[in-house]
């Protein structure tokens, strides 16, 4: 654990979270004016699983998540130029403004993309497991989905086959207690989500998702254990999301109290006062570092307002591979 | 005439409320009846068709389902079967994809496969077609996928009288019938007969939205009031454009259809959907094989463009029929 | 218990087994003389569970299976002819003859079906439970599939939402080792079937599936709790086919051996053991029974053939209800 | 010409056997080429498509899958963004409206959601439309239903040659590609080229398989058989039918058909599927826009009849196209 435990890496983790608080602030701002179009669901108050994750594994690992994506590309090393590009559907966003907020994509990145029909990404990401076994390769995948995709079709065909073929993927729930305003209890009548892993006889644990370090730790040792011995295994994060479900949600369904409770273990302040604790982070280098995120938020909407949008002649570009380029 | 603008005087609701009444009018009369879907209930509704309905009627009668289309609406298909009215809401028909098979093999092949034992009374409804960039996997146009199954009936209402009138006929109906909403439209408004004056509109009967004698608009649901703009465009240039609705899919009123085109021997189709294997070849083929002779140039149809929807805006409206884009398919059948 | 265990009771049962036994033998002879068309599938080896579990529950609980359905129909008090003529298309049909092998219907009996979509029933039964609480009737709905079953999203959802609703549905997996040539080893990493359950919180057992008291009592004692206190149960009844998956296979992925070793604990011959053991049954009633069942099975045969067919006229009559008929 | 029938000195081999060397084509020359699907593998096939497969390639190449087609039908995708190439069995067809959402959302549009960084060189394949006597949920006809969805390309053999040809030019495109076979054809022997002859047959090429200068029939698949057959019926009675065979739903071969209808100026539409919305429906708009003062007749179309597939075997007859009911539209067409 040494290397992924130096201080850099833990301060990259920080930035990493800050960048996608600021990030998704200017996003909402910049949705309030009309500048973003269509569904936007904001990260706010889940960083620390997205970034903890990405940290506890390779570079070069396979991630796949739902429409909640900005923050999964951010973590990975998409900038933020390009995913605020994406949101304005210019030319020089991440999906070249085809896709749009749901839809990230980033193949140097090894991000598989943001799918927006729940659970329908659950079924690529045994792909993802399969081909890394057909090639020989040892990448694992990393299948980010909400508590409230636990209950299609998709992802329970999905599960059997990891775990029947025993393929090196991990099952990601990114608990934040509501699928739109269906808390989990109004889901399902399990009590643990991890435990619906014992359905496929599927390892499962259970990490704090608003503890950079947990999430970064207990991905790094799951990953490592199936990239030796390929299986699947489920991951139960449980966090909280800050903001309603998407733009247009009041968030009428749960009580500000609530939502206190949870910001009083808010993953950016908590990891600050560790790394300050520890030594590691002074008041000036978070400033900065903050300021950065800022900066980097705000440089990503005059990039977007500057950037091109995709040309209308281009327009049937993206429907067949052409038939040349085999 | 056209039905699709403010009555001065009278009731105006909009569409969503319309659906909203209809929905509490068939709970109130038929105990059978329940609504199901996600967050139908406590949120009222994503699209807030359902707001208030739990509340009058109870957690019974509004069921939240968690998120398992192909479930809930088997679920429902199974509960029709043993005679009571489901509701089934799609949050979008988008998502009625991953629900395909229960919707096209358990609701429409049960009563043939029983032969004629048991009939599935179940209303699948929700909004359909594209809204705005919302991608390629939110945007789908389910009518002529769902139109290709016998079994199935589908209507398409435009305005908030044909929401209202079209939805409770539908609860009513004992074949499983799919009401194919519009979220663009819902915050339309326009006249909707009082509340104490019922209001049941047949599945099978078109509407004409404006008269003229040069050529027939044929459209539904959000292409409607494209359609009437357009003919009031193509009016100023000296083209009268008859504009049919035609509310249902399933069954389609033929007889509206063939005498508007026996009068302008012209047809353009717009249409929601993709083309390809779309509604408008379907018309397109049902006119010409029945008055071919009457046809005096091709019928063109407007439809999406056919790639997978982009989600940047100038990009999405390039796809998406328009008037313009009627008004020029009207003036080259016109020319022809 | 009393009444389910009086002697006319038991040997109902073991008739109802004979019953079966010998009309699948004849449907058999009849496909292979071409009388009968479509996809074909025998439920001989699996009697006991069917005749069981209906013996355990009331004749007004609903019953809903798959595609293999002809002992369900039979169990349920589906006349052989009507079965028989089913098979043959004809309009004395359980169906009519519009829905053969596949689609045995019986309205009055409370048999609500086979349905031919691997898993694509079980939401139904979701219903059928659903029905019966919304009307506050005390019904409970048995819902049977196979072990391949398990594995389709449909399932998956049914039971969850069964769960979450608390519905009266008894999900009961006849898990015959088998789905076409793929064993159950081979289609889930799952050692138990019955631990499916525990991915919704939902309470299971197992049962010898060739024991039709075995069957019949733990039916029973479910039927009558979840009654009483309405939720879902999962039980898997282990059993086995004799024949191959349909008319058309050779079942050429078992081996002789396995087949026999199950045919050592065929669910008729050990019943009749026991009954006759415990002085219930005599050699003569047995061979009365058993001569009944195959005259029965013959009986139908004639039946069917003398029937006529579903009038072409009436083609589109099946496909929407009459507008008047509100 | 028709190409339908045994060629007297050559290699006669059955549509089966034609699959199957496809397939062993290049499962060899492509190791990233893998089969998926129910069966496949240790079975050989429910239907011995993919017969000796297993112990050729091993079952790292051939896998049987669970009864899970939405699950590996979405593995197959994403296995093929990144690069492998699937070949994805449906047992039938039937069963892929159970992976509906996977087939029509994740396969053809990742390359517009993902701006053009993903594709997916995908094949799925199996057995579509009515067999014999199946019943209601098992004789379905998929083909409009995935006609309606850009991005994706569809095929039809009729004849062994074409099976062979067609599927391994779908193996080797780089998009998504549906090769609907048929459970009927699976017998039917017809003349292959020698197994050391590549045989690719592109994609939107229709084939003619009889001339004749007064009736087009528009035919595929199935129907392909019966609408030769009628032409040889029709050709008693003076009628010359020119037979096209579409080979591919999409791209469909407008230069051909168009071609043909020009010279005859009538068309009949024999298609295996239901009608409302179906192939013979866009075919239908498609000619009449382009050359619509060619015809000198509606078009006809001979389809299902709009009910649930009936078991019964009569009814089921009575449901489905045949010789003489093309042959009666033809007669139509040609006295109108
Ligand atoms: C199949 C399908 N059904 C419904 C929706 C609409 N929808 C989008 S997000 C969402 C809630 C998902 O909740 P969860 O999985 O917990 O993820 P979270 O939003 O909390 O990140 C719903 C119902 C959809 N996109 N796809
Ligand atoms: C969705 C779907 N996929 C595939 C099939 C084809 N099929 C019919 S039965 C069967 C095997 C089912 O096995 P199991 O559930 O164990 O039931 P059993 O035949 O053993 O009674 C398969 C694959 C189908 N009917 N439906
Ligand atoms: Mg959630
Ligand atoms: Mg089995």
């Amino acid at each position: 654990m040494d290397k992924i435990q130096n201080k850099d890496a833990e301060v990259k983790m920080l930035s990493d979270m800050l960048l996608i608080r600021r990030f998704e602030e200017r996003a909402s701002q910049q949705y309030q004016m009309q500048k973003i179009g269509g569904f936007c669901h904001l990260y706010i108050g889940q960083e620390a699983v997205v970034v903890g994750s990405v940290a506890g594994v390779r570079h070069d690992d396979y991630i796949i998540t739902a429409y909640r994506d900005h923050g999964h590309a951010l973590a990975r090393g998409t900038t933020a130029n390009a995913c605020m590009a994406e949101l304005f559907g210019k030319a020089t966003g991440c999906s070249k403004g085809l896709g749009g907020s749901m839809h990230f994509f980033d193949r140097e990145n090894a991000m598989l993309g943001g799918h927006a029909i729940v659970g329908g990404h659950v079924p690529l990401a045994a792909g993802f497991g399969f081909a890394s076994r057909y090639k020989g390769e040892d990448r694992v995948t990393l299948c980010y989905f909400g508590d409230g995709a636990i209950n299609q079709g998709a992802f329970h065909e999905a599960l059997n086959l990891a775990a029947l073929y025993n393929l090196p993927v991990i099952f990601v729930c990114e608990n934040n207690y509501f699928a739109m305003g269906t808390s989990v209890t109004r889901s399902t009548g399990l009590k643990e989500i991890a435990d619906r892993a014992r359905g496929y006889d599927m390892g499962s644990c259970a990490v704090d998702g608003m503890d950079v370090r947990a999430v970064r730790d207990t991905f790094h040792d799951v990953a490592e254990k199936i990239r030796k011995e390929p299986q699947p295994w489920f991951v139960e994060a449980r966090t909280y999301r800050y903001r309603g479900h998407s733009m247009s949600d009041p968030a009428t369904y749960r009580t500000k109290e609530e939502l206190e409770k949870y910001k009083e273990s808010d993953p950016i302040v908590k990891f600050r006062a560790v790394l300050t604790q520890e030594g590691l982070l002074t008041q000036e280098r978070f400033d900065e570092l903050d300021e950065a995120a800022k900066q980097a938020a705000i440089e990503s909407v005059k990039f977007a307002e500057d950037s091109p949008e995709p040309p209308v002649e281009e327009l049937y570009n993206y429907t067949f591979v052409n038939e040349g380029a085999k | 005439m056209s039905g699709l603008s403010d009555h001065p005087e009278t009731r105006n609701i909009t569409y969503r409320q319309a659906l909203n009444e209809a929905l509490a009018e068939e709970l109130e009369r038929d105990p059978n009846v329940f609504l199901m879907g996600e967050e139908v209930a406590e949120y009222n509704g994503a699209y807030k068709v359902s707001q208030g309905l739990l509340e009058k009627f109870g957690a019974k009668r509004i069921v939240d389902a968690p998120i398992s289309e192909g479930g809930f609406a088997g679920l429902g298909i199974g509960a029709a079967m043993l005679g009571l009215r489901p509701v089934i809401e799609f949050m979008t028909f988008s998502f009625s994809l991953v629900a395909f098979d229960q919707v096209v093999n358990n609701a429409p092949n049960m009563m043939t496969m029983s032969g004629g034992q048991f009939t599935v009374p179940i209303t699948f409804r929700g909004p359909n077609g594209p809204a705005h960039q919302l991608g390629a996997t939110h945007s789908h146009s389910t009518e002529s996928l769902f139109a290709n199954f016998p079994g199935l009936k589908i209507c398409t209402p435009a305005t908030a009288r044909d929401a209202k009138g079209l939805l409770k006929t539908a609860i009513r109906d004992d074949n499983p019938v799919l009401v194919l909403e519009s979220e663009l439209l819902y915050n339309v408004k326009s006249y909707v007969e009082p509340e104490d004056q019922e209001l049941l509109i047949p599945l099978g009967s078109a509407e004409i939205r404006r008269d003229g004698g040069d050529v027939t608009i044929l459209c539904y649901a959000q292409t409607v009031r494209m359609a009437v703009d357009a003919a009031k465009t193509l009016n100023a240039e000296g083209i009268r454009a008859e504009v049919v609705d035609l509310r249902s899919i399933k069954p389609l009123d033929m007889e509206t259809i063939l005498t508007s085109v026996a009068k302008t021997h012209r047809v353009v189709i717009a249409e929601q959907d993709r083309p390809f294997c779309g509604i408008g070849s379907e018309l397109c083929y049902r006119i010409q094989k029945e008055i071919f002779d009457e046809l005096d140039a091709p019928i063109l149809r407007v439809a999406q463009e056919e790639v997978p929807m982009p989600y940047n805006e100038a990009l999405e409206k390039a796809v998406l029929p328009s008037e313009q884009k009627i008004v020029d398919a009207v003036k080259k059948v016109c020319n022809a």
